[in-house]
């Protein structure tokens, strides 16, 4: 058993505290929001300037100077801030933002993060303000499947794509498991998929540290 | 007396010469001076330089000034969209030059050609391709690129409100980079709703301080039907729009 | 539920350790935390470092808290004045130290700690014996000289209002230091005149997001005469002024 | 016959064009603000955070609030702004205030200025914005009276006190006379004193160009 994409962002919005500031990156992480902790209060930050975004905006809602990263429209509640992007930035260089959630390519063993290039010749170069969250944030969490289409482990001794950070991601959620990288050791903390630790070590192809708690 | 008020688009823009660097603010549709841009391509200008976050959509506005070859550069974060079509065209042709910049980095670059700040040691990007052949930097335990700023000689951006010294306020996630472009530019121009009496606008919440604007067009978003009417069917000539705008405020007291 | 509102201002300062890094805000009288200054004097807290544009007015305040010897290091533009008498007192006998900072540079460094900037360089102090010792570097034209970011462990700021989230207004000139040095500090604590319901800031005038507040301690300034009476009996004190603050909004929604 | 104090200031407030942006230095040239011409819009900026600054506050008005450099409390006219220290100087930084005018120990003939330090031994140094507007304002000018209490000329070949800038003033309006200095050199555009181009050049002991319009 693997988790959909709507159960990976819901397993990985419960781990957000009460009080947490935390930046969806555009695609996959933005399922996150609908699955934030409704007894908790969480911030969200938008790159486009705003802090304490709402939810996305039903059709009678839709402003088209109300909007997330991803350019989808959003709401305004109580407690939002309007602030231009030079500020807007400074919040996560500054590392002011408790939380992230990146998309990835490919995660190393060690943290590092390529989620903005393929390398391919041809491809147009790309990288919005996915270099700036990767190195700002407190807590750099990443949302991904584990395997490519292909079957290539996503999680890697080396990323081979370019990188978009270094030594910066700390936890990887995924269909198959949860991964904490701490000190540059990679750790499972759970695994969804039906299967145990030597297991997904073999499928993974890289060294695992046992971090599972006991049920 | 100071009145930065401008009566069309088409006079907004029509020094701006070949060769020109320009910065253009909005982030997806929310404050892109759509207007401004409208009449940058009829004026004409080519050669340019053209700071955005991104390189055009569809196939107005910057697509339409990148379709008709005006733009030799574009400087942005996220130039690959869906809807980027005429860019992607042009780039992979090998006819349109480009430097990808972290958004942050883009930001802040900006904001350091406002404040006469000469270079800065930023983390983002360290250790990857977009700060290949950088100078780097160890300092207090992190590393850092060292990364200069990006001035313009003119910036299009838009905003909701505006009085004649070209105080400006914006409106919600509309306001992003139209506050440091203005003050990066040598001259910022700003397309706005409303141009309001001088003492109207609120002294905390006024965003960017008229110091940094020095040409105000008034273009309704809200004006009523009749003026829609003429605003919607002159869109890409960009001046009568502008006159009618002027017209309905003709009456103010500023 | 997020609720950053303190109920005194001696709680509010009380885990300030000696040796720490303190910004203060304000610029002459205006956004000067006055209570918040008062208790950590009470507090006694000793060793500290301390940013603020002078070095204390007369004989309270900061002034009193160098006064009681509990500053180690000033930081700041601009020590000497008419009244400055106990810092100069202090100075000349070799008992502070102090860094004398160019004021745009004071604020730029203390900008660049909130903003991740790891070092920028300025044109201000170039070839004065302020930036004797200091990297220099000739950019496009103009000589410039390095400066590092100023952190500090705790601010102490004054704001107008404030909600649960920390999201601050601030009042005319009042605002100066108040937004650069929260986002310079590890831990922020505002005090405000009135703590009002979520909501009722308007998002496009909040100047501080309340990410960078940590702590919020509301004092009414302009409470009945009843409570002037008693915040004016407690100066120096501090924790009963902020308990009749607290009183007096108990009954607010927030 | 010279100028007295506020004749000076009357003097360079006369030179400001219509809608220019100006900071007044704390101290002498405030007095500058009292001369603004009326037919003109002259916007004030004052470094603690405020553009579009009203003249000084009457004793019903006084807001401690609101005040300027000097900490003088001022008004806030219609057209005003407010903005935090870094956007204030960044303000200055950035080019964007059309004229300064800072009050001066010494000019040297080349532009340098030194207003900020005596280089006593036992001075205590106290700098405040004087560096940030000597080499931030379009237009830099000094206010000050030609010659010291001790009959020393305030505009020499080489200043002797510690620097504020380097090459940055452009005009000197003195009790004596309008300088202007442009290319590194010093040029008299006014004599206000009863003597000659000659008279003033050897009571000052620099190389004077003659800027003089013939009346």
């Amino acid at each position: 058993m693997k988790l959909s994409r709507n159960e990976i962002a819901e397993r990985l919005a419960a781990d957000f505290p009460d009080g947490a500031i935390v930046n969806l990156g555009i695609g996959l992480p933005t399922l996150a929001a609908d699955y934030l902790p409704e007894d908790r209060e969480i911030i969200l930050h938008t790159e486009n300037g705003m802090l304490g975004m709402g939810r996305a905006a039903a059709e009678d809602e839709i402003d088209e100077d109300l909007i997330n990263a991803g350019k989808i429209p959003v709401t305004e509640p109580a407690g939002a801030s309007y602030f231009h992007h030079a500020d807007s930035f400074a919040m996560m260089r500054g590392g002011h933002i408790d939380y992230c959630v990146l998309g990835g390519y490919q995660v190393s063993v060690t943290g590092d993060l390529a989620n903005w290039h393929t390398g391919a010749a041809d491809a147009i170069p790309a990288v919005g303000g996915a270099m700036d969250l990767a190195i700002g944030a407190k807590h750099v969490y990443v949302m991904m499947n584990l395997f490519t289409k292909n079957g290539d482990c996503k999680i890697v001794e080396q990323c081979t794509y370019p990188l978009t950070g270094i030594g910066t991601v700390e936890r990887v959620y995924t269909d198959m498991a949860l991964f904490e990288i701490v000190d540059g050791q990679l750790r499972v903390l759970e695994i969804f998929a039906d299967m145990d630790l030597a297991a997904l070590q073999e499928a993974m192809g890289v060294q695992l540290l046992d971090g599972l708690v006991a049920a | 007396m100071v009145n930065k008020q401008i009566g069309s688009a088409a006079e907004a823009v029509a020094d701006i010469p070949d060769g020109a660097t320009v910065m253009m603010g909005g982030f997806g549709r929310a404050g892109q001076p759509v207007e401004l841009i409208d009449a940058l391509l009829e004026h004409g200008a080519k050669d340019l330089v053209v700071v955005n976050n991104n390189a055009g959509n569809g196939t107005t506005g910057l697509a339409a000034l990148i379709g008709a070859g005006q733009v030799r550069k574009m400087i942005c974060s996220f130039p690959r969209q869906k809807d980027s079509q005429i860019f992607d065209e042009r780039y992979l042709a090998g006819d349109i030059e480009l430097e990808v910049v972290p958004q942050g980095n883009l930001a802040e670059r900006i904001r350091a050609a406002g404040a006469g700040v000469g270079a800065f040691f930023t983390p983002t990007g360290y250790g990857t391709m977009l700060a290949e052949g950088k100078e780097t930097r160890h300092i207090d335990g992190r590393d850092y690129v060292l990364e200069y700023p990006i001035k313009a000689d003119f910036a299009l951006i838009k905003a909701l409100k505006s009085d004649r010294w070209g105080n400006l306020v914006y409106r919600k996630t509309a306001r992003n980079f139209g506050p440091i472009m203005a003050a990066a530019a040598t001259t910022a121009i700003a397309q706005v709703d409303d141009v309001v009496p001088l003492g109207e606008l609120d002294p905390e919440a006024v965003i960017t301080p008229g110091i940094y604007v020095d040409r105000v067009l008034e273009l309704p978003r809200n004006a009523p039907a009749a003026d829609n009417i003429a605003a919607t069917a002159t869109a890409g000539s960009g001046s009568t729009a502008a006159t009618a705008g002027s017209a309905a405020t003709a009456g103010k007291a500023l």
